[in-house]
């Protein structure tokens, strides 16, 4: 067992029959969480997932704020997922004082979130899930045998990096994406050196992919659950839209989340969770993948089709696979995008047209659904909502713990071995801990 | 002094001449504004005579905002060996050229600077006469009109321009431009009328009414005067003004090491005398804690130390501190300020 | 064992992108892993070693529980230089931005209500320095790859690191854009610490102060002019409040009652 | 009126290796060190293979800019004496963050090395004529290269008065060196110290430095030149006192401290008017300190 370096959750180890698993630090993945399962003989009697990571109250700070404000504020919720937040903050804005968004700035933020979502997959896939499906404790100590997968994926990431950089200003926390537009277009030479890159990943990108298809997946925690993604227009697969759907076929408008979306406190972490018709659900690339795959087309339809069977719906250890195939999907995409843009004269920024109003920007972090909602009122906001992929996640990922640590417990595994497998379930989903910590409603008076 | 004459027509023409020596940089729209860009494609090759002034100065083809001064690792410090490009600097106008004559004067004068010698020894300078806006008042410094310092220099005679070379170098050029007809040594007879004409537009262009009369005395007199304390307590400390300026050359130094190399490099960037650190020694003790002396620092630079050390004003009347500064601290404001403190 | 310094990287509250800013700097990573032996990196790495001595410790995020505070104390003993990693870490950053308002507690029940937590008690979000002594910092939100990194390798090499103590109106100029200000565009470039290069103003969008406040700035001369400009005083200073953190609410305290 | 005004009394660089690459620092190695007090560590450097530096020519009161490999640069004032050719001496107090990776240094280590800057005492002034030096504090170390000029030249000078004042008994730097002197008669030395003298009555005065003028006796202020360098507010009482015994004021000369980087009057810091401290100075009349505002 490992000891806790700081008495959390004090409880009275008297007696021998409890044994406790504790991930103090849940490594490789963004910010600050663990997980705690407890056996009583060889009961389950206690799964939670920790928040040590404190409450940063943002939605409370937003009250107040203007739409270009909250655009670089919401960002730092999440590092990794900066730009997501960013174009749910845009949408939720533009939605909600009545902002056009014309053909030229639509494509370039449809670029940039592809950035984010390659950097993102690319980081998660390769330098966090491969470790540990290979045995390794991180990307770097798999350059000795592995050093053309680990070269191109850090390669991989870069690229993301990069067009998140020339679309919003920096790799991280860009201010140049805001409602109405851009600051400034990139210019025909980066869009060029966008899509140079983007030809030359292709291959990669692919055969990166087979190797994760590859990986043998566990089977100790299957079990069926519910996946909610965006919902697209038409046959597009993209990583927005106006509508929640569920793999149960329910399909819900933007505005209606709230009331379809139960979310509760517990007293185990500051992440506020939520359930779908009083059930844990998940909204990761393997939702998406389960729920609107059908669309895509090219190399990912082809991907898409060759790997997905019926346990898909059951083992969260496909998420790396989804994320893979999304990134296939991500470099397909960028050269078609740049084709467009390329075309198009420089627009000026849009203006609101008016100055109150809610508005719900959906959009899909690359770990899934974020929902940003805000009220404004002379061009403040009033009341501001945010719920993020990993809070929607936590309760469906207690869950599947609950279940592969009582199936691992059962079948004689070592404590340190369970600890083990229990933390690729966590890291398996992505989750962004710093993110999950601000789904914090505020109820206006 | 040799003259030939230029039409205008040849003007895409001459970029061909003049990329055959170099690199050619001049002003090019960046926003509203210009700034001195590298010249790929004639298209964008034009006389710029309404442009009065980019937002750098030139002297940022000579010593560039932030490059390695020195090389190092733990054995040996060395001179970086880069190639230095031929520059060829077109479109400057009067004022660029005296502050390059300045910062020459300057930078070999004690001590030569070695960063700045090297790329000096590499720039061409073609200069272009222009029409003044409001804020320009290089008339009241005496440069309106150069003397020496360019190579060539275009003046603007209304049918053809007037060409002047400087240097063997810049006769060099225009020998080849002669090669291929876009020069002509027979100067049409009403040259000198026109001249005339062109010197009596030039200097009735200018309206900005700033008055540096005898500044440097007011200067020294002005020494323990209040309104340095107002200006201080108005500068936001940007910088800018000392960005801006064409003749201002403080720069600073500091070390940047490899990561896991024995390697590492000397960075010189610019610097500013309205930053903090400016005087700052150790132990912290400040020589110019206040903002109001650091500006004062400034204001002696420009109109009072250099006149005595080098018998001009290092102010060119470019007029960018007049644009630049957010506040409206500038040469034209405090030579109001100096003048004021006089009347009482 | 290797003679290399050892290094340890540590996340409280923040968006993790700090942590995040060093794995983005793909082209050195490997260079970072074999110049430094790196004991704790929980965004890099699992096999963690909690309990290290380090030379170096990087700190990201703000303290804002009881348990954070003493993880804190725990690597501030630890560690012989201790670093400040980012704008959370130096001054508090975004969740800061009402830092001493007295409304922290009001704002905490609208969120959570009356739920009792097991985590630590949680309490304003703050700056490290308020606990540890803390011997360097490295600014940024999140960290520019050049400065952070020419830090780091300073401080792998023995030196504090050093930074040109110039607002961001310095790298503005020297990348040549025009000043907003001129534009009547509320920018907080004269008032916030330099080192971003900046980005922002160089894609026509005003700097929002994301590198905290630097020592020299002159709060009232702007305020006076964006006034000028025809800003209201309150947006304004809430601007300049947003990324402000602890620095701003301390040292201008007359200033924010306006 | 002003050209007059900038004719200025010690306007005259000295003959240093002043090309391109005296940008360059050369290698110099530490040979050995020895703590002089507390925080003041004493150098002894030699050039690794430089031939232009074996034979170095320099002025007591010049500096040179020493170099970190990766650190960064700061400048120092020589403390050896040019009489003394092969070792160049620093005294360097730690302060801040360049200093402080300088005491880390072992024996052994390389520095690099620019210079020499600024003027310097201009020795030749000072020839024949009775001598006053003032030193306060780490002020003793620039003073040290021409005390120790003037020793090795003895018969070229009058009188050797030298006042030296510190904080306490720790704090006084080159002790031994100084105890020795006392009982020499080639100097007339006198130590003050402004905290506890306990132990040394004998060797040292309590009180300010200023208060030994008063063991000095009469000299000829028409032919005595005295050199001052210690902290900035020490300038002022000791200049008064200097004229007190009607000294000219072309005759004071003060060492003065500003920021500096580049040591050649180029990068601006240590600006002052259109003086540069490093090639202008670091050392002043009194006179240049009246007629230029800002000196001290
Ligand atoms: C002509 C001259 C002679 C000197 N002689 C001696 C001497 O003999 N012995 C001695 O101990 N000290 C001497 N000094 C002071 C010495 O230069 C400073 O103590 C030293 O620069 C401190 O550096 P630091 O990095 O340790 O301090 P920090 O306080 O960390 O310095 C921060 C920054 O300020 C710069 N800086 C600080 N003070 C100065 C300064 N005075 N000039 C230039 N840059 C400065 C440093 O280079 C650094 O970039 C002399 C200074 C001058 C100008
Ligand atoms: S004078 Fe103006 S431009 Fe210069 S630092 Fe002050 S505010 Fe900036
Ligand atoms: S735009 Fe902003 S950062 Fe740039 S110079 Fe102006 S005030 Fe400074
Ligand atoms: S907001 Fe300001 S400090 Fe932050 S990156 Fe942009 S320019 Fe730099």
């Amino acid at each position: 067992m490992v000891e806790a370096k700081f008495p959390n959750n004090i409880r009275n180890y008297g007696d021998c029959k409890v044994k406790t698993i504790k991930v103090n630090h849940l490594a490789r993945v963004e910010g600050d969480g663990g997980i705690t399962v407890e056996f009583d003989g060889n009961e389950l009697t206690k799964v939670n997932i920790d928040i040590f990571e404190g409450p940063r109250l943002i939605e409370a700070l937003a009250i107040g704020k203007t739409a270009h404000e909250m655009n670089s504020i919401t960002p730092r919720i999440c590092a990794i997922c900066t730009v997501s937040h960013k174009n749910a903050s845009i949408r939720a804005c533009e939605r909600a004082l009545s902002i056009e968004e014309p053909e030229k700035t639509y494509y370039s933020r449809n670029l940039m979130h592809l950035g984010e979502i390659i950097e993102s997959h690319s980081l998660h896939v390769f330098a966090l899930a491969l470790p540990d499906f290979l045995g390794y404790p991180n990307v770097i100590e798999m350059v000795d045998k592995h050093k053309d997968v680990v070269i191109q994926a850090l390669n991989l990431k870069k690229f993301g990096n990069r067009i998140m950089q020339i679309f919003n200003g920096k790799f991280i926390h860009g201010e140049n994406a805001v409602a109405g537009g851009f600051g400034k277009f990139p210019s025909n030479e980066e869009l060029h050196e966008i899509k140079e890159e983007a030809e030359n990943l292709f291959e990669f990108t692919v055969a990166a992919t087979d190797i994760v298809g590859g990986l043998e997946i566990p089977d100790y925690l299957e079990k069926e659950t519910v996946f909610g993604c965006c919902n697209t227009a038409d046959n597009q697969y993209i990583f927005w839209g106006d509508e929640i759907i569920f793999s149960d076929g329910t399909i819900i408008p933007s505005e209606e989340y709230k009331e379809n979306l139960i979310e509760r406190v517990v007293p185990h972490s500051y992440a506020k969770r939520s359930l779908y018709k009083g059930k844990p659900f998940s909204v990761t690339a393997l939702a998406r993948l389960n729920n609107i795959g059908e669309k895509l087309t090219g190399k990912a339809g082809e991907y898409f089709r060759k790997y997905k069977n019926e346990r898909w719906t059951k083992n969260p250890f496909y998420n790396n696979l989804a994320q893979s195939i999304e990134t296939i999907y991500c470099i397909e995409k960028i050269p078609e995008l740049v084709e467009k843009l390329l075309g198009m004269e420089d627009i000026e920024m849009q203006k609101p047209q008016r100055t109150e109003g809610r508005g719900v920007g959906l959009v899909e972090a690359p770990r899934g659904l974020l929902v940003h909602d805000y009220t404004f009122k002379d061009e403040k906001i009033t009341d501001c909502n945010i719920i993020t992929p990993t809070a929607y996640n936590l309760d469906d990922l207690e869950k599947y713990i609950g279940i592969a640590a009582k199936n691992l417990n059962d079948n004689g595994e070592e404590t340190d071995s369970i600890r083990f497998e229990l933390e690729k379930i966590a890291r398996s989903y992505d989750p962004c801990i710093s993110c999950a910590t601000h789904l914090v409603n505020v109820i206006k008076k | 002094m040799r003259v030939v004459k230029f039409e205008k027509k040849n003007t895409e023409k001459l970029f061909d001449v003049l990329s055959r020596f170099g690199e050619v940089w001049s002003p090019m729209e960046k926003g509203e504004s210009y700034s001195y860009q590298k010249i790929e494609d004639s298209n964008n090759f034009i006389f710029h005579e309404e442009v009065t002034r980019t937002i750098l100065p030139e002297k940022k083809l000579l010593l560039p905002q932030k490059f390695p001064t020195l090389k190092f690792n733990s054995k040996k410090y060395e001179k970086p060996n880069e190639e230095i490009p031929t520059k060829i600097l077109f479109g400057i106008h009067n004022c660029g050229i005296s502050a390059l004559n300045i910062l020459d004067e300057f930078y070999t004068t004690d001590f030569v600077d070695a960063d700045y010698q090297q790329r000096r020894n590499k720039l061409i300078i073609v200069g272009v006469s222009c029409i003044a806006d409001e804020h320009c008042f290089c008339d009241k410094t005496n440069t309106n009109i150069v003397e020496k310092g360019y190579d060539i220099f275009f003046a603007d005679l209304c049918n053809y321009y007037l060409v002047w070379i400087g240097t063997s170098k810049g006769d060099d050029i225009i020998r080849m431009g002669e090669d291929m007809g876009i020069f002509d040594a027979n100067i049409p007879g009403d040259v000198t009328n026109k001249y005339a004409e062109y010197r009596k537009r030039n200097r009735e262009s200018y309206c900005n009414d700033i008055d540096l009369e005898g500044s440097t005395d007011l200067m020294e007199l002005s020494h323990d005067a209040e309104f340095w304390q107002e200006l201080g307590d108005i500068c936001l400390s940007c910088g800018q003004c000392t960005m801006v300026c064409p003749t201002c050359t403080c720069y600073n130094v500091i070390d940047e090491i490899d990561l896991n190399k024995d390697t590492g490099q000397r960075i010189r960037y610019w610097d500013s005398c309205l930053f903090k650190d400016f005087s700052l020694t150790a132990g912290d003790h400040n020589f110019r804690a206040a903002r109001s002396e650091r500006l004062k620092l400034w204001y002696t630079h420009k109109l009072k130390a250099f006149i005595g050390k080098f018998g001009a004003p290092s102010c060119v009347g470019c007029g960018r501190c007049i644009v630049t500064c957010p506040v409206d601290i500038n040469i034209k404001t405090v030579a109001e300020k100096l003048k004021k403190k006089r009347a009482l | 064992m290797s003679n290399k310094p050892t290094l340890g990287i540590f996340g409280f509250t923040g968006c993790a992108g700090c942590q995040l800013a060093l794995l983005n700097c793909e082209d050195q990573l490997i260079d970072l892993f074999e110049a430094a032996d790196i004991k704790v990196f929980y965004e890099a790495m699992s096999n963690n070693d909690d309990g290290a001595e380090v030379d170096i410790a990087l700190v990201e995020g703000s303290i804002n529980t009881d348990k954070q505070k003493e993880e804190l104390f725990h690597i501030r003993k630890k560690a012989k230089t201790l670093v400040a990693f980012g704008s959370c870490a130096s001054y508090g950053c975004v969740q800061a931005m009402a830092y001493g308002d007295g409304k922290w507690e009001e704002r905490f029940r609208k969120v959570y209500g009356d739920v009792e937590f097991a985590v630590g008690k949680a309490f304003e979000a703050q700056p490290i320095h308020k606990f540890v002594k803390v011997d360097a910092t490295i600014p940024g939100c999140s960290p520019a790859t050049h400065q952070m990194l020419t830090a780091i390798t300073k401080l792998l090499n023995g030196n504090l690191p050093v930074y040109t103590n110039a607002p961001v109106c310095l790298e503005c100029k020297l990348h040549e854009n025009e000043c907003l200000l001129n534009k009547g565009i509320l920018c907080l470039g004269p008032l916030t610490q330099g080192g971003c290069t900046a980005p922002c103003i160089s894609h026509n969008t005003p700097c929002v102060g994301c590198w905290g406040i630097i020592e020299e700035a002159n709060h009232s001369a702007e305020i006076e002019l964006l006034i000028e400009n025809g800003y209201k005083i309150e947006d304004i200073i809430r601007k300049f409040r947003i990324f402000g953190g602890s620095k701003i609410s301390e040292q201008y305290t007359k200033l924010w009652r306006l | 009126m002003r050209n007059n005004q900038y004719e200025y009394s010690q306007h005259h660089i000295p003959e240093q290796p002043h090309n391109h690459e005296s940008q360059v620092p050369i290698m110099m190695r530490i040979i050995s060190k020895k703590d002089l007090s507390p925080d003041v560590r004493f150098f002894q450097t030699v050039p690794t293979t430089d031939y232009r530096y074996e034979n170095l020519n320099y002025k007591p009161g010049q500096f040179m800019s020493l170099s970190i490999s990766g650190s960064g640069e700061a400048p120092f004032s020589i403390t050896s004496s040019p009489t003394r050719k092969g070792i160049i001496e620093f005294a360097i107090r730690k302060v801040g963050k360049f200093t402080e990776k300088l005491f880390t240094l072992k024996d052994g280590d390389l520095l690099g090395l620019r210079g020499p800057f600024g003027n310097g005492f201009d020795v030749e002034k000072f020839l024949g004529k009775d001598i006053i030096i003032i030193a306060g504090g780490l002020g003793a170390a620039p003073l040290r290269s021409l005390l120790l000029y003037i020793l090795d030249n003895k018969e070229q000078f009058g009188r050797l008065i030298y006042l030296y004042g510190s904080r306490n008994v720790e704090e006084i730097l080159y002790k031994g060196d100084f105890f020795e002197l006392l009982s020499s008669d080639q100097i007339e030395l006198y130590i003050s110290v402004d905290e506890n003298n306990k132990g040394f009555e004998d060797k040292i005065h309590r009180g300010r430095v200023t208060e030994l003028f008063s063991k000095i006796g009469k000299i000829n202020p028409d032919n005595t030149v005295a050199a001052i360098c210690g902290p900035p507010i020490m300038y002022k009482f000791v200049v008064q006192e200097l004229l007190k015994l009607n000294m000219n004021k072309n005759d004071i000369f003060l060492s003065l401290e500003r920021r500096m980087k580049c040591g050649v009057g180029k990068c601006g810091h240590c600006i002052i008017d259109y003086v540069y401290t490093c090639v202008n100075g670091p050392v002043f009349t009194y006179w240049d300190v009246l007629r230029m505002q800002d000196l001290i």
